[in-house]
C-alpha cells in the first residue's frame, strides 16, 4: 500500500499539466462520434457542439487562448446557431422516404455505407502510419520559449503580413452574408 | 508549531488585514496560500504548486459563486419591491425583515416542487438544458476585474472570453425550447434565439469600440485605462466621451436584450407564449433557469461597468478612500437597479420593431460609435484625446450626425399596422 | 511523443468528419462532416505552431484564424444552400440532388 | 488685352450662341422662352459691346497710332506647330461690332412683331442668335481661321434664314444659289488663307509683331515672288474673292436679290445691314496685305475697278426691277460697290464709314419695306402699291429719312456725306479717273430709282388687291424711329468737319475743323454730288411724280428693249445658266459615265474575285475542315457520355474518391519518401 503510494507520488506530477489536453481531445473525440452515429440530426448536431467546445478548449489548453475564443464564438455562437436553424427549416429532414428507390433499398444503402466507412478508415489508417513513421513528428520537441500567440502580436500580424488575407477575407464574408442571404431568400413567385 | 499555534498566527494575521479594506480580498488569498504552504511543512511535504493553485481557485470559485449568488438573491427581492413601489404596492414583507428572506423561502420552495418532465419531450436534452444554461453563466462573472488587483482570471482576450462563453445562452436557449416538444416552446426558442443574434452585434461591436480606444482586450487592462481624472477632478471613464455615451447606450440596450429584460422579454412574453422555452421547466430547473438569467445579467452589468463606468475607479479625488470593489459593486448595484427602472417605466416591443430596432439603429450605429471612436483616437493623438478639442469635436460631430440621420431614417413610420409581420409568430 | 498524440486526434476527427460525411445522406450532415474536418486542419496547424522552431512567428494562430472565418462563411452558404435544395426538391438528401447529371 | 476686357470680347459672339444651342433645344410652343433667350442674349451682348467700343476709345490717348488688343489662345497643336486663335479689339473691330450688335437688337426686337404668326417662331429666333453669335466671331476674330470659320458660320445661317420659309420652292431655290454662289469666293478665301498660312507661318492678324498683319510678315509678303507677282497680292485677290462672294461684287452678285426670298428681317439684318458687309469688313481687316507693296497694288486697282463696275452695274439694273425688295436688294448691291471702291482707292475709313451708315439706313428702308408688305397683305409688287402715306405715316415718313440718306440728299442725311468722302477719294485717286464717273452715274441712277420707288409706293392712288392697308404695331414702328434717327445722326461723325471716326480708325486724338467744310476740292465734290441728287430725284419725279402710274413703266413707252434687259438683270442669270451651269452640267455626265463604267466594272471585278475566293474557302472548310472536325466531335460525344456517367451528381461518390485519392498520395509520397 504504502509502495503504490510511494510509486503513485514519484509520477512526474508536475508534468501533469501540460497533457491535460488529453481529457478535451479524447471527449471531442467522443462527440464527434456519437454525432456521426447518432441518428436523430438534433443529437448529432448537438454532439458536433459539444466536439467543437472541446476542440476549442483544446486551443486554449495548447496555448492558443485567442483562437480557442474565437473558435467557440464562431462555431458555438454562430455555426451551431445555423445548423440548428437549417434542420429547423428543413423538416423531415432525415432520409426516410426518399423519393429514389435506389436509396429505398436497404442493401445498396448498407453498402453505400460500407464503402464510406471503408473509405474513411483507409485515410485514418494512412494517416496514422504516417504519423507514426514519421521521423519528424517523433522527434519533435516543445520549444524552449512556451509557444504564446498575444492578442497584440496577432492584431500587428493581421494588420501588417497578413493584410491582404485580411482583406480578402472581409471580402469573402460580406459576399457570403448578402450571397446566402440572396440564396435563402425565398423566391417571389412561390 | 503545532496546528493550532498556526491557525491562530493566521487568524491574527487575517484581523491584522481588515485594517486596509482596499487590498482585503487579495492579501485574504495570499494568505491562504501561505497557510496551506505553512500546513504542508507542517506535516512534513513540500506544497506542489498545482495543488496551491488548484486550492486557491477552488476557493476563488466558491467567493464569486457565493457572490453572484447573494446578488441574485437580493436582486430578486429588491426588483420585486421596487416593481411593488412603482405599482403603488408594499411587495414582499412577510418573510424577515422587509421581507429580505424572501428568497429563502422561494429557494424552499422551488426545490420542493415537483419536476415535471412532459411525456414526449426529449428527456436528456430537456435535462441538460438548465446545466448548458448556468455553467458559461457562472463562468462570467471570473473575467471581471471587481477592485484594483482583483480579478479572478486576468486574461488577456477577456472580452472576447467573456463573449465566447456568453454564446453558450444561445444553445441551451434552444435546447430548452426543442427538447420541450412544444410550439410555444420551440417558437419562444426561436425569438430568444433571433433576439440574441441580433443583439449581439451590437453589443461586441460597441464593446469593441472600447477595446479599440484602450488598445487591450483585458478587462483589467481597459479599466486601468480609466483610472485617473482629467481637469483635475473628472473622471476619465469612457462614458463621458461622445463616442463612449453612444456606445454605452448601445451597450445597456443591447446587455438590456441579451438578458431578455423587459423591453426586450418577448421570448418569455406570458401574454403572448406562455412563458416561451421556459413552458415546459418547473421547480428547480425552472429556478437555475431565473438564476443563469440574473447571473449573466449581473455578469453584463459588470462588463459595462469595467467598459465605460470607469470599472472599480472612483468617480472623484475625493472619493478614492473607499475601497475599489466597493465602487466596483456599488455602480453594478446601480445599474442593475437602473434595469428594474427601466422594466417598470417601458412596454414591450413588438416583434418585428425589436428586429428593426437591432439592424436598423443598433447596428449601423455600433458601427458610427466605432468610427467616432477611431476619430477621437486620431484627432486626439491616443490617449491625449482628452485634452484635445479637435477629438472631442470630431467624434461628437460624428456621433450627433449619425444619430439624427438614422434616427430620421428608421423611425418614420413607414409600414404602418397595415404591413406588419410577426416573426416566428404564425 | 506529444505531437504525434495530437496529430493523432487530428486524424482521428478528420476521418469521424469523412465518415460523417462519406455515410450520411443529410446534406446537413455533411456539412458537419466538413466542419469536423476543417477543425481537425486547424487542430493540426495549433499542433504544429506548439512545436515549431519559432512559435513566436505566430503562422500557425494565423492560419487557424483565417481557417475558422473562411469555415464560418462556408457553413452560411453551404446551409443557405441546404435550404433553397429542401424548398426545391422537398428533401435534404445528397443524392437527390442529381438533376444536372450527365 | 487684359482680363475683363478678353472676357468681354469672348462674351459678345458667345452669348448669342448659347442662346442660340438653348433655344435650339426647346419647343415649338416655347415662343416667348425662345424669343426672350435670344433677344436678353443679344441685348447684353449689345452693352458688352458698347462697353468694348468704350475701352477701345479709351485706349488711344498719348501716343498716336492703332492700338491692337488681342487676346490669343492655342486651338491645336500638331506636330511642333501650334494653331492659334484670337480674339481682337481695335477701333476697326470695336466699331463694327457695337453696330452689327446694335442692328440686330433692333432687328430683333422687330422681328417679334413680323414674325409673330409664324409656326416656326421658335426656330427663327435659333437662327438669328446664331447668325449674330457667328458675325460678332467675324468681326472680332483676331485670326484668319477663327474668321474663316464663324465666316462659314455666317454663311450656314444665311442660307438657312433665306430658305426659313422652304416649303416655297423659290425659297429653297434661293438659299442654295446664295449658299453655291458664296462657296464659289470662299474657295478662294480658303487657299488665300492656306498660301498666307504657307508664306507667312501664322494666320493670327496681331500677335506683338509676330502676326500676318504686322510688319515683318508684311515684308517678307511683299518680296515673295510667285509667277510675277508679289504674294501679297496674290493673297489678297484670293481673299478678295471671298469677300466679292459674300458681299455680291460683280460676277458673284447674283445670289443677294434672290436672297430677298427669305422674311423681311433677315433680309434686313443679313442682307443688307451686317452680313454682306463683312466682306467689305474683310478686306478692311486685311487691308495691311493689300498694301504691303504699295498704295496702289495691283490688287488695290482690281478692286477698286470691280467696286465701281458693280456700283453702277447694280444701279442700272435696280432700275427696271418691280419688286420692292429686289430693288433695295441692287441698291444694296451698289453700295457695297461703292464701300468697295473706297477700299480700292485706298481709304478705309471711308469704306467703313459708308459701311456703318449705310447699314443703319438699309436696315431701315428694308424694315421699312417689311412693314409696307405687311401693311399691304405680303404683297411685294411696287405697281400694286400707292398712295399709303396717309395710310401708313410713321412707315412713310420714316422710309422717307432713309430714302433720302440713301439717296444722298444733302447736308442733313448721313448717306450725302458718306457717299460724298467716297466720291472725293475717287476723285482724288491718282491711277484713273474712270471709277470716279462710274460713281457719279450710279450716284444718280440711286437718287433716280429710290424716286421711282417712292413714287410708286406711297404716292398717286391705292391700286392693290388687298382691302385695308394699316399701319404696323410698335413692335415695329419703333425700330424703324430708332434707325431713322440713327440715319441722321450718323452724318455727324461723318462730315470733314468733324472727323472723328476717321481719326478713331488711325488712332489719333478727334479734332475739329470746320474749316475742312470750306476747302475747294470738297466743295467741288460736295456741289457735284449735290447737283446730281437733286437732277435724280427731279428726272424721278418729272417721270412718275406728275401722272397716275399704271402697269407698265413710262421708261418702258421711250425704249423698251432697254427696260426689258433691266428687268431681266441684264441676263447675268441667263448666261450663268448657259456656259458654267451647263458647263458643269456636261462634266457632271462625264464623271457619272467614268463612275457606271470605269469604277463600277473595277468593284464588279473585285466582288467577282472574292466571290470565287469564298467559294474555293467553302469547298476546303466543307471537305476538309468540317470532316475532321465532326468527326472528332462525334468521338468526343461518344467518349464523354462514357466519361460523364461517373458524374452521377453523387457528392458522396466523388467525396469517396477523394478519400480514396488522399490514401494513394500518401502512399506515393511513402514510396518516394522510402
Amino acid at each position: 500500500m504504502h509502495a503504490l503510494f510511494q510509486k503513485i507520488a514519484a509520477l512526474p506530477w508536475d508534468q501533469l499539466p501540460q497533457w491535460l489536453f488529453l481529457i478535451p481531445g479524447l471527449l471531442m473525440l467522443l462527440a464527434a462520434f456519437a454525432a456521426v452515429c447518432l441518428r436523430n440530426l438534433i443529437h448529432s448536431a448537438l454532439c458536433v457542439v459539444l466536439s467543437f467546445i472541446c476542440l476549442g478548449v483544446l486551443f486554449m489548453a495548447l496555448g492558443a487562448e485567442f483562437v480557442g475564443f474565437v473558435q467557440l464564438l464562431v462555431y458555438v455562437g454562430a455555426v451551431a446557431m445555423l445548423i440548428l436553424f437549417a434542420i429547423l427549416l428543413t423538416p423531415a429532414s432525415e432520409v426516410q422516404a426518399s423519393n429514389n428507390p435506389l436509396s429505398n433499398f436497404r442493401l445498396s444503402s448498407a453498402l453505400h455505407a460500407a464503402a464510406g466507412a471503408a473509405v474513411s478508415f483507409l485515410v485514418l489508417a494512412g494517416l496514422l502510419a504516417a504519423i507514426a513513421f514519421s521521423p519528424r513528428a517523433a522527434n519533435a520537441e516543445l520549444p524552449a520559449q512556451p509557444a504564446a500567440a498575444p492578442v497584440a502580436l496577432i492584431g500587428e500580424n493581421l494588420l501588417t503580413y497578413t493584410l491582404l488575407p485580411l482583406l480578402g477575407i472581409a471580402v469573402l464574408l460580406t459576399a457570403a452574408l448578402v450571397g446566402a442571404a440572396l440564396i435563402a431568400k425565398e423566391d417571389s413567385k412561390s | 508549531m503545532n496546528f493550532f499555534a498556526l491557525l491562530k498566527d493566521f487568524l491574527l494575521q487575517f484581523l491584522g488585514l481588515f485594517k486596509n479594506l482596499e487590498t482585503l480580498p487579495v492579501e485574504c488569498m495570499r494568505l491562504l496560500r501561505e497557510f496551506l504552504t505553512k500546513l504542508g511543512e507542517l506535516c512534513g511535504i513540500t506544497m506542489p504548486q498545482w495543488a496551491l493553485d488548484t486550492v486557491s481557485a477552488l476557493v476563488l470559485i466558491v467567493a464569486i459563486l457565493v457572490t453572484f449568488l447573494v446578488l441574485f438573491a437580493l436582486m430578486s427581492v429588491f426588483e420585486r419591491k421596487l416593481l411593488a413601489r412603482a405599482q403603488n404596492r408594499y411587495g414582499p414583507n412577510r418573510v424577515g425583515p422587509f421581507g429580505l428572506f424572501q428568497p429563502v423561502a422561494d429557494g424552499i420552495k422551488m426545490l420542493t416542487k415537483e419536476d415535471l418532465v412532459p411525456r414526449a419531450a426529449d428527456k436528456v436534452v430537456h435535462y441538460l438544458a438548465p446545466i448548458v444554461m448556468v455553467a458559461p453563466a457562472l463562468m462570467l462573472p471570473v473575467f471581471l476585474p471587481f477592485g484594483r488587483g482583483m480579478v479572478a482570471v486576468d486574461l488577456s482576450v477577456g472580452i472576447l472570453a467573456f463573449f465566447a462563453l456568453g454564446a453558450g445562452t444561445e444553445l441551451a436557449v434552444f435546447m430548452a425550447g426543442w427538447a420541450s416538444n412544444n410550439k410555444y416552446s420551440i417558437l419562444g426558442a426561436m425569438r430568444a434565439i433571433a433576439q440574441m443574434i441580433s443583439y449581439e452585434l451590437p453589443l461586441v461591436t460597441s464593446a469593441l469600440v472600447v477595446a479599440l480606444v484602450a488598445g487591450t482586450l483585458s478587462p483589467t487592462g481597459i479599466a486601468e485605462a480609466q483610472s485617473g481624472y482629467f481637469c483635475g477632478f473628472l473622471p476619465k471613464w469612457f462614458v463621458c466621451t461622445p463616442w463612449g455615451f453612444a456606445a454605452c447606450v448601445l451597450f445597456y440596450i443591447g446587455a438590456l436584450s441579451e438578458s431578455n429584460r423587459c423591453p426586450f422579454d418577448l421570448p418569455e412574453g406570458e401574454s403572448e407564449i406562455i412563458a416561451g422555452h421556459l413552458t415546459e421547466y418547473s421547480g428547480f430547473k425552472y429556478a437555475i433557469f431565473f438564476m443563469a438569467e440574473y447571473v449573466g445579467m449581473f455578469a453584463v452589468n459588470g462588463l459595462l461597468v469595467t467598459l465605460f463606468l470607469g470599472g472599480y475607479n472612483a468617480p472623484f479625488p475625493f472619493l478614492e478612500w473607499v475601497p475599489t470593489w466597493c465602487w466596483f459593486f456599488i455602480k453594478l448595484w446601480a445599474v442593475a437597479l437602473s434595469m428594474v427602472w427601466v422594466r417598470t417605466t417601458l412596454p414591450r416591443f413588438r416583434i418585428d420593431q425589436m428586429m428593426q430596432f437591432a439592424w436598423k439603429f443598433l447596428l449601423p450605429m455600433s458601427f458610427v460609435t466605432l468610427l467616432a471612436a477611431a476619430a477621437w483616437y486620431y484627432a486626439g493623438q491616443g490617449p491625449k484625446a482628452w485634452m484635445s478639442p479637435a477629438a472631442w469635436s470630431a467624434s461628437a460631430l460624428i456621433v450627433l450626425l449619425s444619430y439624427l440621420l438614422l434616427g430620421t431614417f428608421c423611425f418614420t413610420r413607414r409600414h404602418s399596422a397595415t404591413n406588419r409581420r410577426y416573426l416566428f409568430s404564425e | 511523443m506529444m505531437l504525434q498524440i495530437l496529430l493523432a486526434i487530428s486524424a482521428a476527427l478528420f476521418a469521424l468528419g469523412l465518415l460523417a460525411a462519406l455515410t450520411r445522406r443529410n446534406a446537413i450532415m455533411v456539412l458537419i462532416g466538413i466542419e469536423l474536418m476543417l477543425g481537425a486542419g486547424n487542430l493540426n496547424f495549433i499542433s504544429f505552431w506548439k512545436f515549431s522552431a519559432h512559435p513566436e512567428t505566430i503562422t500557425g494562430v494565423m492560419f487557424a484564424i483565417f481557417s475558422i472565418a473562411i469555415a464560418a462563411a462556408e457553413a452560411a452558404v453551404g446551409l443557405a444552400i441546404v435550404i433553397q435544395v429542401h424548398r426545391r426538391l422537398h428533401s435534404v438528401d445528397v443524392n437527390e440532388a442529381n438533376q444536372l447529371k450527365g | 488685352m487684359d482680363n475683363i476686357v478678353s472676357i468681354a470680347a469672348v462674351l459678345v459672339p458667345l452669348l448669342p450662341l448659347l442662346a442660340a444651342g438653348i433655344t435650339a433645344f426647346l419647343k415649338r410652343e416655347q415662343r416667348g422662352l425662345s424669343a426672350t433667350l435670344v433677344i436678353t442674349a443679344q441685348a447684353i451682348a449689345c452693352a458688352t459691346s458698347l462697353y468694348l467700343l468704350l475701352v477701345a476709345m479709351c485706349e488711344d490717348h498719348g501716343e498716336p497710332g492703332i492700338v491692337h488688343q488681342f487676346f490669343n489662345f492655342p486651338w491645336l497643336t500638331f506636330g511642333n506647330q501650334t494653331l492659334q486663335l484670337g480674339l481682337v479689339l481695335d477701333p476697326l473691330s470695336a466699331g463694327m461690332a457695337a453696330m452689327v450688335s446694335f442692328v440686330s437688337l433692333l432687328i430683333f426686337i422687330y422681328s417679334l412683331g413680323y414674325m409673330h404668326d409664324d409656326r416656326n417662331f421658335t426656330r427663327f429666333f435659333t437662327f438669328l442668335g446664331l447668325f449674330s453669335g457667328a458675325m460678332l466671331g467675324v468681326v472680332l476674330s483676331n485670326s484668319l481661321l477663327l474668321t474663316f470659320v464663324a465666316w462659314e458660320l455666317v454663311g450656314l445661317a444665311s442660307y438657312l434664314l433665306i430658305g426659313f420659309w422652304f416649303h416655297k420652292h423659290s425659297a429653297s431655290a434661293a438659299a442654295k444659289k446664295a449658299f453655291l454662289t458664296t462657296r464659289v469666293g470662299d474657295m478662294g478665301f480658303l487657299i488665300g488663307m492656306f498660301w498666307l498660312y504657307k508664306a507667312s507661318g501664322t494666320l493670327l492678324f496681331y500677335d506683338n509683331g509676330a502676326g500676318c498683319l504686322e510688319q515683318t510678315a508684311l515684308t517678307t509678303l511683299a518680296h515673295t515672288l510667285a509667277g510675277g507677282m508679289a504674294v501679297s497680292n496674290i493673297i489678297a485677290l484670293l481673299i478678295f474673292c471671298g469677300a466679292a462672294g459674300k458681299s455680291g461684287q460683280f460676277p458673284l452678285h447674283v445670289w443677294l436679290p434672290d436672297a430677298m426670298e427669305g422674311p423681311t428681317p433677315v433680309s434686313a439684318l443679313i442682307h443688307a445691314a451686317t452680313m454682306v458687309a463683312a466682306g467689305v469688313y474683310l478686306v478692311a481687316r486685311v487691308f495691311p496685305i493689300f498694301t504691303a507693296t504699295g498704295p496702289h497694288s495691283s490688287a488695290l486697282v482690281v478692286v477698286a475697278c470691280i467696286g465701281a463696275f458693280t456700283a453702277l452695274f447694280a444701279a442700272l439694273i435696280a432700275v427696271g426691277q418691280w419688286d420692292i425688295k429686289r430693288i433695295l436688294a441692287y441698291s444694296t448691291v451698289s453700295q457695297l460697290g461703292f464701300m468697295m471702291l473706297a477700299l480700292g482707292v485706298g481709304s478705309v475709313a471711308a469704306a467703313m464709314l459708308h459701311l456703318l451708315a449705310h447699314a443703319f439706313f438699309k436696315a431701315l428702308l428694308f424694315l421699312g419695306a417689311g412693314s409696307v408688305i405687311h401693311g399691304v397683305h405680303e404683297e411685294q409688287d411696287i405697281r400694286n402699291m400707292g398712295g399709303l402715306w396717309r395710310k401708313m405715316p410713321t412707315t412713310f415718313l420714316t422710309y422717307t429719312v432713309g430714302m433720302l440718306a440713301l439717296a444722298g440728299f444733302p447736308l442733313f442725311f448721313s448717306g450725302f456725306w458718306t457717299k460724298d468722302a467716297i466720291l472725293h477719294e475717287a476723285h482724288l485717286w491718282t491711277v484713273s479717273q474712270a471709277p470716279f464717273y462710274m460713281a457719279v452715274a450710279a450716284a444718280f441712277l440711286t437718287a433716280f430709282y429710290m424716286t421711282r420707288q417712292m413714287m410708286y409706293v406711297f404716292f398717286g392712288s391705292y391700286r392693290g388687291n388687298a382691302a385695308h392697308p394699316h399701319e404696323s404695331p410698335a413692335v415695329m414702328t419703333v425700330p424703324l424711329v430708332i434707325l431713322a434717327a440713327a440715319a441722321i445722326l450718323m452724318s455727324l461723325p461723318a462730315t470733314p468737319a468733324w472727323p472723328w471716326y476717321e481719326k478713331f480708325l488711325a488712332g489719333h486724338a478727334p479734332s475739329f475743323l470746320p474749316a475742312a467744310l470750306f476747302e475747294p476740292g470738297f466743295l467741288q465734290i460736295a456741289a457735284t454730288s449735290a447737283a446730281i441728287v437733286f437732277f435724280g430725284i427731279g428726272l424721278g419725279w418729272l417721270i412718275y411724280g406728275r401722272r397716275p402710274l399704271g402697269d407698265t413703266d413710262p421708261l418702258q413707252t421711250v425704249a423698251a428693249p432697254v427696260f426689258r434687259a433691266l428687268t431681266n438683270r441684264l441676263y447675268v442669270d441667263e448666261i450663268y445658266e448657259a456656259t458654267v451651269i451647263r458647263g458643269l452640267r456636261v462634266l457632271g455626265r462625264v464623271m457619272a459615265w467614268v463612275d457606271r463604267q470605269i469604277v463600277a466594272g473595277a468593284v464588279r471585278a473585285v466582288a467577282w474575285l472574292s466571290f470565287l475566293v469564298s467559294a474555293i474557302s467553302n469547298g476546303m472548310d466543307r471537305f476538309l475542315i468540317n470532316f475532321g472536325f465532326d468527326s472528332s466531335c462525334n468521338a468526343l460525344r461518344e467518349y464523354g457520355g462514357g466519361i460523364a456517367s461517373c458524374e452521377g451528381g453523387r457528392v458522396q461518390g466523388y467525396l469517396r474518391v477523394l478519400g480514396i485519392g488522399i490514401v494513394v498520395l500518401l502512399g506515393l509520397v511513402a514510396w518516394l519518401l522510402a
